[in-house]
């Protein structure tokens, strides 16, 4: 029951240029994570920024917590600004964490997305077919790691500076159609990623998990700012909280 | 030294301390069960309920504004019956009262929720939220047109039994005459601030952020405005005043007591700090222990101003 | 590529570009000319000025709130013939606007200040401060109150052949509406939104941390109320709107753009950073390049909603 | 005219409990400070706390600015957060400045108005009769030094953990009547105490000089927030900025 705790900051470094590494120690008792699941972390000491941002678990062991991280806005470059040391208000894990895979998976990620299946792939060692697109080569985050986690990696780039040039999406159209048909899909990354992913796992009949971002308000159920349209039992659809009901979803409950 | 007294009285509802959750920021109360004992509130209110279930406006639903945030949630909720079945049970469990925000889109939506509300076990008290557009008769907002207002107040102190509680809009040029229109027309208390009008605009999409186009602005940043307006409202009436609007810490709420509030509600600061309504009640005792006052009614309403 | 046109036209005034200050944070001028040329503001608007001196109201007059401020100067002001004498002639050397905010306590000493400044060399524009009581009916406020703004408006328009700038209270229900009845009085432009009143408490103290108890929210706290309350102002008249509360940078002026505003004002920004205004046209600037839009009256009154 | 700079903190270090030294070294050109001047620093990065906060400086040379300041509430705290190689905005120097003094002087000085005074006996060295006074030895920041600086120093504290234990001004008031007859005061600290230093003033018609401190807004002369009642030659009283027409001021001027 310590979903709301300190931690203390034990390091926070650029992983990539925009991109950080923060890596938290809990001061008290803190529940395990499993893959999949978030937690929002502190935005600063003062009310502007005033909530606290989500971030997907990237790794965690019993005694830390690591989240990777792109600076975009206010809240980010504030949390980027956090010192070793300093203490910060956490709470999580939150959210549904990704369906145990049972076997071989796909997984798909475009970009910092990579944040959320990480330790999927660590927890599933040489069960995953990656699927890992970036802009570019130094935005390929962790790109030896996933690949050595992974029984086959495929790694692309918008201007080609690794892997081959073009879509992530692309790529998975590709191996589906040669060898794919059986395995499940997990996917992260930007929305428009997602849909094409649900749209060619729906084509191919494979189970297909996303998770999905939304703009979060409390990331615990109580304020419903963080909703996506999803099909609904009542009604032509209803909404679900992306902090509750997923971050992961089933790609077929979701309303693209 | 004795514990000091923090249980105050809200025209007949016995509260064990001032500290309640602002409507719309404590779900139905379970969401917060897994951070703190819910037993340590004064009050837990939920969020406003409609006779039928609603979806609410589509995403993007918040934004954050410099120490503020704006809503435009549309209301969303599982309706008065799922409601009564399937959250009141949970409730029910704690030692604590429990007060249902409720809206319609008519009169007879009023009350017609008042009517099912009063009926249920564990429903304390009635907070009516009259922030929302008459859309029976040109979309005229309830609670910021006093004819209006006074009807659907009126209308609704007769379906209800239950002390009511009306909470005021802040989108009002006199909140302390709006105030009196509540009293007159039946209400038992009022509460206040609901969230203030706002938007925000994304300069290169030039659009608003909200699907809504505008939402409600909450949190620190409308609080001078928030403890203003109560001060107003408690010259106003003699009814009791629940204080609201950007309480982040006990001293936040005092601020609100002092002016006048016999209770107050913790919004915004929920979504920040998922125990600050307890803290909040700590800090107040902390608080009372420090200065040496027994009683938490003995600070209430003594600005000196 | 050429660069990019800022100017605007508000009521026959030309502004080289549309960034004003916003009066009282920007003294008379000089006082911000040791930081950065003031030509190259729009128009630099000056602290409020009433016929006589005023002596202000006691302190503390100011007190900082989460993203805001709370001032309570008391309109204090060294009166308009002294403004004249002293101060004019520093701002004639500068090719740049000059609008005189002017109020008074009673429509007689609105008519004689908007007179006396019409008379005066290098006043380009006034506005007029509706924002403080009537203290000769019953201290109403004159921008809060339909008829009473109507009859100040009206007299002052008689008074002076110059542009007339009305300021809009944002202490009201429907700030649209004001709007109305300024076009219709006679105003040739309106300015929204002035400070929102709030109140802070010394809890230790039990009591309002102002001497004045109440003072005016300022700063980017209030920035989500204004930009929707400029919105429904555009929306509701046609003649030009200056639109003002929380500008901190260009991007900040570019939303209070898009929503209509045809200039916008730099306010609390001036105390934190002296060049703010200055920096704003810059930025403008910068967003137009960026963009590739050619002419700022291209991105005004865009928004999407 | 670079009144307004940006400045690199060299550093921030505690000089007691709940006093920090700043280091600053601008990195534009920026005008020297006289004595009893003062600057604006930001307050941190975001919107809360919003307002810069005003500081004496306390000492300067050409390439460098320093201030001793106690961390009282949010502003200060954040300033107190302020690292080794942060780029800060500050406004200044402002305000009038103590008078040169023409030979012998007091200073009178309580707790962490010292700040304030300390420039002017380094400028003066040898002529200063120092009156210093805080809570306790801890807190008599620069003790030493200021004794060094000055001709005579007396040391008085609430708890008589250093110098004697009493008022500051008790101590004024006695030097006074044995020896102190024709020198001007110079007075820095809290209110009350300065009201009495330019009460004790005026009793042995001495020249007073106070440095005083009003909630600030701009520091630059603009809100008219920070403003004392004055004596004035129309009406009976007029109001005057501490920011531009002090912080110091003549106590024959100041209406107490
Ligand atoms: C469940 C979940 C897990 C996430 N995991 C990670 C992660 O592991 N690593 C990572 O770098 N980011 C992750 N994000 C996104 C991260 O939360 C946002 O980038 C961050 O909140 C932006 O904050 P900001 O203040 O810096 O940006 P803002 O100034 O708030 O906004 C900058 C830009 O980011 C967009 N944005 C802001 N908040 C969100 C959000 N919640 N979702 C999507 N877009 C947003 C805004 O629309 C804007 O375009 C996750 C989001 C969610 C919902
Ligand atoms: C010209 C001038 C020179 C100063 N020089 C120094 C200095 O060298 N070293 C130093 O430590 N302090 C100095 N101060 C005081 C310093 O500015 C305040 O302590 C600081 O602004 C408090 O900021 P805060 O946000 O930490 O406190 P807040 O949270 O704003 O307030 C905490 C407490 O400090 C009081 N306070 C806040 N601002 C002021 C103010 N401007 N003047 C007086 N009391 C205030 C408040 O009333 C409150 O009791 C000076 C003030 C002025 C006006
Ligand atoms: C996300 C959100 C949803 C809200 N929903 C409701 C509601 O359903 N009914 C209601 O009366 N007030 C609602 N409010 C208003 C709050 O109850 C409260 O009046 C307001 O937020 C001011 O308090 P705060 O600043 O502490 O949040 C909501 C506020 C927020 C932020
Ligand atoms: C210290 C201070 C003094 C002000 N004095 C006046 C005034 O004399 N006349 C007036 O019309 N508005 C006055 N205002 C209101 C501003 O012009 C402006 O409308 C308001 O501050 C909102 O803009 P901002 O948030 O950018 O500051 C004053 C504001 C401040 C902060
Ligand atoms: S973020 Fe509040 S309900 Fe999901
Ligand atoms: S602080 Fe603004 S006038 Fe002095």
């Amino acid at each position: 029951m310590h979903r709301h705790f300190k931690a203390k900051v034990v390091d926070n470094n650029f992983a990539a240029e925009a991109f950080k590494l923060i890596t938290l120690s809990p001061v008290s008792e803190a529940l395990v994570p499993l893959p999949g699941q978030f937690y929002m972390l502190e935005s600063g000491r003062s009310t502007d920024p005033l909530l606290k941002r989500p971030f997907s678990v990237f790794r965690f062991n019993e005694g830390s917590l690591q989240f990777l991280y792109r600076i975009r806005g206010r809240g980010t470059t504030s949390i980027a600004g956090f010192n070793k040391g300093d203490l910060i208000n956490v709470v999580g894990p939150l959210g549904k964490a990704y369906p145990e895979p049972d076997g071989r998976f796909m997984a798909v990620t475009g970009g910092v997305g990579i944040a959320s299946l990480y330790s999927l792939l660590e927890r599933n060692r040489g069960n995953s077919v990656l699927f890992y697109g970036a802009r570019n080569a130094a935005e390929l985050l962790y790109r030896e790691e996933a690949e050595k986690l992974s029984a086959k990696a495929f790694f692309t780039t918008d201007d080609g500076s690794a892997g081959e040039q073009g879509l992530v999406t692309d790529k998975l159209s590709e191996f589906i159609k040669n060898e794919g048909k059986s395995m499940p899909v997990y996917a992260c990354g930007p929305h428009p990623m997602l849909r094409k992913v649900a749209a060619i796992a729906k084509q191919n009949n494979l189970k297909c998990y996303v998770s999905l971002e939304e703009h979060m308000a409390c990331g615990i159920g109580a304020c419903l700012g963080c909703v996506v349209k999803a099909k609904s039992s009542v009604g032509d659809y209803g909404y679900k909280r992306v902090c509750k009901e997923g971050p992961v979803f089933d790609a077929d409950e979701v309303l693209w | 030294m004795k514990a000091p007294n923090l249980a105050v009285d809200i025209a007949g509802l016995k509260l064990k301390n001032p500290v309640m959750t602002a409507s719309g920021t404590f779900g139905y109360g379970e969401e917060y069960s897994d951070y703190f004992d819910l037993n340590a509130l004064g009050a837990v209110v939920v969020k406003g309920l409609s006779v039928g279930p609603r979806t609410g406006n589509p995403t993007p639903r918040i934004v954050e504004t410099p120490s503020g945030m704006l809503n435009a949630i549309g209301l969303q909720n599982i309706g008065v019956k799922t409601f009564i079945d399937e959250k009141l049970p949970f409730l029910r469990r704690f030692d604590t009262k429990v007060i249902a925000n409720f809206f319609g889109d008519s009169i007879e939506e009023y009350v017609e929720c008042a009517r099912m509300l009063s009926d249920a076990e564990g429903v304390h008290a009635l907070e009516m939220n009259i922030s929302c557009p008459n859309k029976q008769e040109g979309w005229i907002v309830f609670g910021t047109d006093p004819m209006t207002m006074d009807k659907v107040i009126t209308a609704a102190r007769k379906a209800t039994g239950l002390p009511l509680i009306v909470k005021l809009s802040p989108n009002v040029k006199d909140i302390g005459q709006m105030a009196k229109i509540a009293e007159s027309a039946g209400a038992d208390a009022v509460s206040a601030i609901n969230t203030i009008t706002g938007m925000v605009i994304d300069v290169r999409k030039r659009a608003p952020v909200l699907a809504n186009k505008t939402g409600g602005l909450s949190g620190p940043a409308i609080r001078p405005v928030a403890v203003r307006m109560v001060w107003e409202v408690c010259r106003a009436v003699k009814i009791p005043v629940v204080g609201m609007g950007g309480i982040m810490n006990a001293e936040d709420a005092l601020q609100f007591l002092i002016a006048g509030a016999k209770a107050v509600a913790v919004g915004t600061a929920n979504f920040i700090t998922p125990s600050a309504a307890c803290d909040v009640v700590e800090g107040l005792k902390l608080f009372l222990e420090t200065e040496g006052v027994s009683d938490i009614n003995e600070i209430i309403g003594t600005v000196r101003a």
